[in-house]
């Protein structure tokens, strides 16, 4: 049957009613500014949390970086440590690869959870140590840190028909 | 009577052949492919493509990376299946310094694949759509929808959803959490009835048929000897497919079949990918039941130095073999690392498919070879 | 599972058919004298029994005292391989063109002499693949920064 | 800042049509902007011009090299003013992970003025659509008889 | 009453000329907000929402950015002919207007006696606007858009015009106001093959659907418009809308029986724009599903399939109105038993013979 009716104008008109039939289904959109995806618990956002307290200067993060694109100062400390005088970090070049998280050997570097840091300057884009500074407020993102998943969000999926929550 | 034949040849219709310049900017040369058409009226009568417009110089930056800062570089080369990438690369890696992957980092590294290759061929079915004229997208956005889905779980496991850094020499960057499994259940589940739907608004499109069928025809001899691969050589009819003919991870222990085409045209291709599409389901199924405990990775120190040598390794990417030639000279980073591209392979033939066709069909054949440019250029 | 095979036994049919053309054989891979390229090729692709129908990969690479051109092959009918090695030096780096036994080496080789300038004599058209006309140098060579 | 300008801004505001140019990887993400689950069509910019005439907003999505950069200059100089550029991702912002190689640019902003910039690599959608919405704060705070 | 206009000629004219320019232009503007809304549901999104609620005010935004927007000519371009063509290309949609009777007997000359051939003949002049545009720019794109539009008019013009004579046979008149009136049975009914002629004939006619190719984005990259920018762009944009409002009326008027339906009189109007969009949703439909043709699909299509079948269904209906076309008191419902059959059958035996595919011309370069 599907053979003799081959070519007669019949598959058009089944495209025609698989495209009629999405008219009824549910919309995928998420609405972004009013509505959010709740990211991965390992999100590679694109900015660092730095943990001055555990950082060492030891610059691992620095030499693991593919475009060497973190900036680390040291200078001798009173005792026997290193103070990290400057810490930066170029967010327009950075590719949120996460080598450095990845690398670094005291867990005093984490990948922001943040996305919305676009700007009109490309300077502003260059974050200094300030800015990058872990405070108790910013989210931090769990990769390559495991002990953090337990404590954030469960990620928003498209396959259980979720699109999001409306303002965080 | 000479006279007539002379007069009758003043007669013909003479018309002039004309240079068109498709690119490097097009809506449809997927990024920035440049061809140079000549057309007499909408026939082509020649065509040459003009590459480099995104070389980006990856293999010249990878002699200057350490073996596991290379990994970000090669997502970016086939941007639409980066984990096939990388997991190209560190294979070749893994064979250079004779390293040893955990089995569920070589089961995650083949799901991973597997869905990378759903993801993929959803792209190219519906860019492939696109070129051949959809002219609001929707197959693209419906292909989109499952892509997404798809992306969710690499999300969730590596935090990204373009360019993953998922793998590592030795195995994954990160184990799968908890709750990737029960998704890709489900997803491994859905999947095939949206397939069929797709397969309702195409596989007997009549406009969809009479614009693909016969048109960008890619010979048996022409295919082996031009070093296509991927859905490209397999929609002209040979069963090559480095999972069955070079086993590489696991895939032996897999049961799947190597869908094949018979004429090797742009209908073909596009078949061979939508069955390309089940049989990732089917290994997918069989992965998950398999799913071993385990290490997902093996333990390394921070920085290889595999033994003077060289290697190749390849897998099969979506769009084809993918090879890396990389050659140690007992450093830190690659002395030389090559290459092999498989869709700047594939288009070696893109002229002899298209001459005669129109300009219509010069789009729709470039798009059922279905390149992406980083990996073209590099 | 793709078979490589031994490089010597390789070798030794090559130097019974194209005599003087071996240079150095290991394992795995067989160095040819550049000269002698296209008919090794010619040869490894129809002697039956070897059936090399299909080039894998072609590929150079700069080891500042030569340049060495690397010829992945592989055959579908019998599903083994081989890697052919050609060396030129610096100063003439010439290597003959595959084109005509392997279409596939077209772009390939074009990207070769694009990036590590070695010529493929009688290729139909080498010209530079990537980078455009009137650049200076071949990137991937070691001493090009 | 006059009424007349207002209602122009507010015109601009809510009808920025893209240019449908993807140059690298970032243009996947941009493609899946448009898509249904993140539709860009909502802030009115549903139709991805393929003519640079026509559009008001260049995304430069992805890696810029010296062979491209003429063609993107011509793209750009070819639309019709007002017109916006936004550089999307590392690579149109800085050159990103191949700012050294030789055929980079590094940074779009050495080609064309760029207006917004979006890190990330690729940025997500919803860091496209976030630096969308900055380029319309800006277009809204634009004088009437503006030349830039 | 001496001051209501409408008695006289030139004022009757000049009012409904005012309103009819006005319907147009507000029309093209619902129709593109609705077509970019009406993608939404199908692609399983919104569509635009953000300028006021429900993205309503989205066409004048668009209006308002676009006017303003620079105007290039191009240094290789015909000055003039660049010029003129969008004029050109938009004037012939509103003067299709002229015979649209809105209401009964409303409208600029609803009942003009030759109505529908004047219809044919002004809606193919837009074209000419089109190819105008192509071959001014200077561009080889556009060129091709050009060439494209011209041999796409000529082929589909044929079956377009063979199934209006199939209504007209039926209706008895040219007159589109007396089309209407003779629809006691909508004609789409009755002559469900002559109705599906018209509908592809005529999405090929205004360039939309499946039959976009002279803007071809993913070919030829905007075709012929691709040189233009600013207000010239906004006229063939507008001409595009404004060319398949024309038609959704026309067919509107032919079909669907235009003004006619049940309920108040005074609310005929109301029916047929109900009409006008429920055809124009059948061609965002199309648009929505289909990929495109090729050109040499396209004449093939309208010359070996839709011109045999718009000529056998004039035979058809021809025959049906020597039998039956005295009885009066209108057209018997039955015919419409044999005319739905035989469509089908006709569809299918022709779709039997006639088959897409080959194309390749032998090159040697």
């Amino acid at each position: 049957m599907a053979s003799m009716l081959e070519g007669s104008g019949l598959g058009l008109l089944k495209g025609m009613a698989m495209t009629f039939r999405h008219l009824f289904r549910r919309r995928i959109t998420t609405q972004y500014p009013e509505q959010k995806l709740t990211l991965s618990k390992r999100f590679r956002g694109y900015t660092l949390v730095w943990d001055k307290e555990r950082c060492t200067g030891c610059a691992t993060c620095a030499k693991s970086c593919p475009q060497g694109n973190i900036e680390i100062v040291t200078s001798k400390g009173t005792e026997n440590d290193y103070v990290v005088e400057k810490f930066q970090l170029d967010s327009g070049r950075c590719i949120f690869c996460g080598l450095c998280v990845e690398s670094c050997p005291y867990d005093a570097l984490f990948l922001g959870m943040e996305y919305e840091r676009s700007s009109y300057r490309r300077g502003d884009l260059v974050l200094s140590r300030d800015k990058l500074l872990f405070t108790p407020d910013k989210q931090r993102s769990a990769y390559a840190r495991p002990k953090l998943e337990p404590g954030l969000p469960r990620q928003t999926l498209l396959i259980e028909g979720d699109t999001g929550s409306k303002k965080r | 009577m000479e006279s007539m034949s002379s007069l009758s040849t003043d007669m013909e219709l003479k018309t002039e052949p004309f240079v068109l310049n498709m690119g490097p900017q097009h809506p449809s040369t997927h990024g920035v492919f440049r061809m140079r058409v000549l057309l007499d009226g909408e026939v082509v009568v020649d065509l040459e493509p003009i590459f480099g417009y995104l070389h980006r110089g990856i293999e010249k930056l990878a002699e200057t990376r350490t073996y596991t800062q290379v990994i970000p570089l090669t997502d970016r080369l086939l941007y639409l299946s980066s984990m096939a990438c990388n997991h190209a690369y560190v294979r070749s890696v893994e064979k250079l310094a004779g390293i040893h992957v955990p089995e569920r980092g070589e089961y995650i590294r083949v799901i991973m694949d597997e869905l990378m290759r759903i993801s993929s061929h959803l792209m190219a079915v519906g860019f492939f759509l696109n070129d051949l004229g959809c002219s609001v997208y929707t197959p693209l956005l419906y292909m989109y929808r499952e892509r997404e889905k798809i992306l969710d779980m690499f999300e969730m496991v590596c935090g990204q959803r373009l360019t993953y850094n998922y793998m590592r020499v030795g195995g994954v960057s990160g184990d799968v959490p908890e709750e990737f499994m029960p998704v890709l259940k489900r997803f491994v589940a859905e999947m095939p009835h949206f397939i069929a739907e797709y397969e309702q608004l195409l596989a007997e499109n009549e406009i969809l048929l009479a614009r693909t069928k016969g048109v960008g025809v890619l010979p048996r001899e022409l295919a082996i000897n031009a070093s296509a691969s991927g859905p490209v050589l397999r929609a002209s009819g040979v069963k090559w497919d480095i999972r069955k003919a070079d086993p590489y991870s696991v895939y032996d222990r897999f049961d799947f079949e190597v869908p094949i085409g018979q004429v090797g045209d742009n209908y073909d291709r596009y078949r061979v990918r939508i069955m390309e599409m089940h049989q990732s389901l089917r290994i997918l199924e069989q992965a998950m039941r398999q799913f071993p405990a385990g290490e997902a990775c093996a333990k390394l120190p921070q920085l290889l130095r595999p033994a003077v040598g060289e290697a190749y390794g390849r897998v099969e990417t979506p769009q084809g073999e993918m090879g890396f030639y990389v050659v140690s000279d007992n450093s830190i980073a690659p002395y030389r690392m090559h290459i092999r591209p498989p869709a700047l392979l594939n288009l070696t033939a893109l002229k002899d498919m298209v001459v005669g066709w129109k300009v219509a069909d010069v789009i729709a054949t470039f798009g059922s070879i279905d390149i992406a440019m980083g990996e073209v250029d590099r | 599972m793709t078979k490589a095979l031994i490089g010597q036994e390789v070798a030794k049919q090559i130097g019974e058919r194209v005599p003087q053309s071996v240079v150095e054989v290991s394992q795995s891979w067989i160095l040819v004298r550049p000269e002698a390229v296209l008919q090794v090729a010619q040869f490894l692709k129809n002697t039956p029994g070897l059936d090399f129908d299909y080039l894998t990969c072609l590929t150079g690479a700069d080891y500042l005292d030569y340049l060495e051109v690397v010829y992945i092959l592989t055959s579908m009918k019998h599903n083994h391989s081989i890697v052919l090695k050609a060396r030129c030096t610096r100063e003439k780096p010439e290597v003959p063109s595959v084109v005509e036994v392997w279409r596939g080496a077209d772009y390939q080789e074009r990207e070769a002499y694009d990036l590590l300038g070695i010529r493929f004599v009688g290729h139909p058209n080498l010209k530079r693949l990537f980078l455009w006309e009137g650049f200076q140098g071949h990137p991937l060579r070691r001493d090009y920064l | 800042m006059s009424s007349i300008a207002k209602v122009l801004n507010w015109g601009r505001h809510y009808s920025t049509w893209p240019f449908g140019s993807g140059l690298a990887c970032c243009a996947m993400e941009m493609v899946a902007t448009a898509s249904s689950r993140f539709d860009i069509t909502r802030f009115g910019m549903d139709v991805f011009r393929a003519s640079p005439r026509q559009a008001d907003l260049f995304i430069v999505s992805g890696t810029l090299t010296w062979k491209m950069a003429p063609a993107v200059k011509m793209l750009y100089d070819q639309m019709a003013e007002p017109k916006w550029v936004i550089a999307m991702g590392a690579c149109a912002i800085s050159g990103g992970t191949f700012a050294h190689s030789y055929s980079v640019v590094p940074g779009v902003n050495r080609i064309i003025p760029v207006d917004v910039y979006v890190p990330g690599c690729p940025p997500r959608p919803e860091a496209l659509i976030y630096g969308v919405m900055m380029l319309h704060k800006k277009i809204d705070k634009r004088k009437f008889r503006q030349q830039d | 009453m001496d001051w209501w206009p409408l008695g006289n000629f030139w004022a009757h004219f000049a009012v409904f000329a005012l309103a009819i320019i006005v319907f147009v232009l507000l029309m093209v503007m619902v129709f593109i907000w609705f077509e970019r809304r009406a993608f939404g549901p199908f692609q399983m999104r919104w569509g635009p929402n953000r300028a006021s609620p429900w993205g309503a005010l989205q066409p004048v935004a668009d209006a308002i950015k676009v006017l303003l927007k620079e105007d290039i000519v191009p240094a290789v371009a015909d000055k003039w002919v660049h010029f003129i063509a969008p004029v050109v290309g938009f004037l012939p949609v509103l003067l299709i207007f002229a015979v649209v009777p809105f209401h009964d007997g409303h409208g600029l000359i609803p009942d003009m006696s030759i109505g529908i051939l004047y219809v044919v003949a002004i809606s193919a002049l837009s074209v000419v606007g089109v190819f105008m545009a192509g071959w001014s720019s200077g561009n080889k794109y556009s060129l091709l858009g050009g060439m494209r539009v011209i041999a796409q008019m000529v082929s589909y013009e044929v079956p377009l015009v063979l199934s209006i004579i199939s209504v007209v046979l039926v209706a008895g008149s040219l007159s589109m106001n007396e089309i209407v009136a003779a629809q006691e049975i909508p004609f789409f009914v009755l002559m469900p093959l002559g109705f599906l002629i018209f509908l592809i004939a005529a999405m090929a006619e205004i360039n939309r659907g499946p039959f976009d190719l002279l803007e071809a984005d993913s070919e030829i990259v905007a075709g012929f418009h691709i040189e233009y920018s600013g207000m010239k762009f906004a006229m063939f944009y507008l001409a595009e809308y404004g060319h398949a409002l024309a038609m959704s009326a026309v067919a509107a008027t032919l079909f669907f029986g235009g003004w006619r339906g049940p309920g108040d009189e005074y609310i005929g109007f109301l029916w047929f724009l109900l009409k006008v969009f429920f055809i124009f949703f059948l061609l965002i439909w199309a648009r929505v599903t289909f990929p495109r043709l090729r050109v040499d699909h396209l004449m093939g299509f309208g010359w070996k399939f839709l011109f045999p079948l718009a000529l056998m269904n004039v035979f058809v209906v021809a025959a049906e109105m020597i039998v039956w076309g005295e009885i009066d008191g209108g057209m018997p419902w039955w015919i419409v038993f044999i005319n739905l059959p035989a469509a089908l059958v006709l569809i299918y035996l022709w779709s039997r013979l006639f088959r897409f595919g080959g194309g390749r011309v032998g090159v040697n370069a």
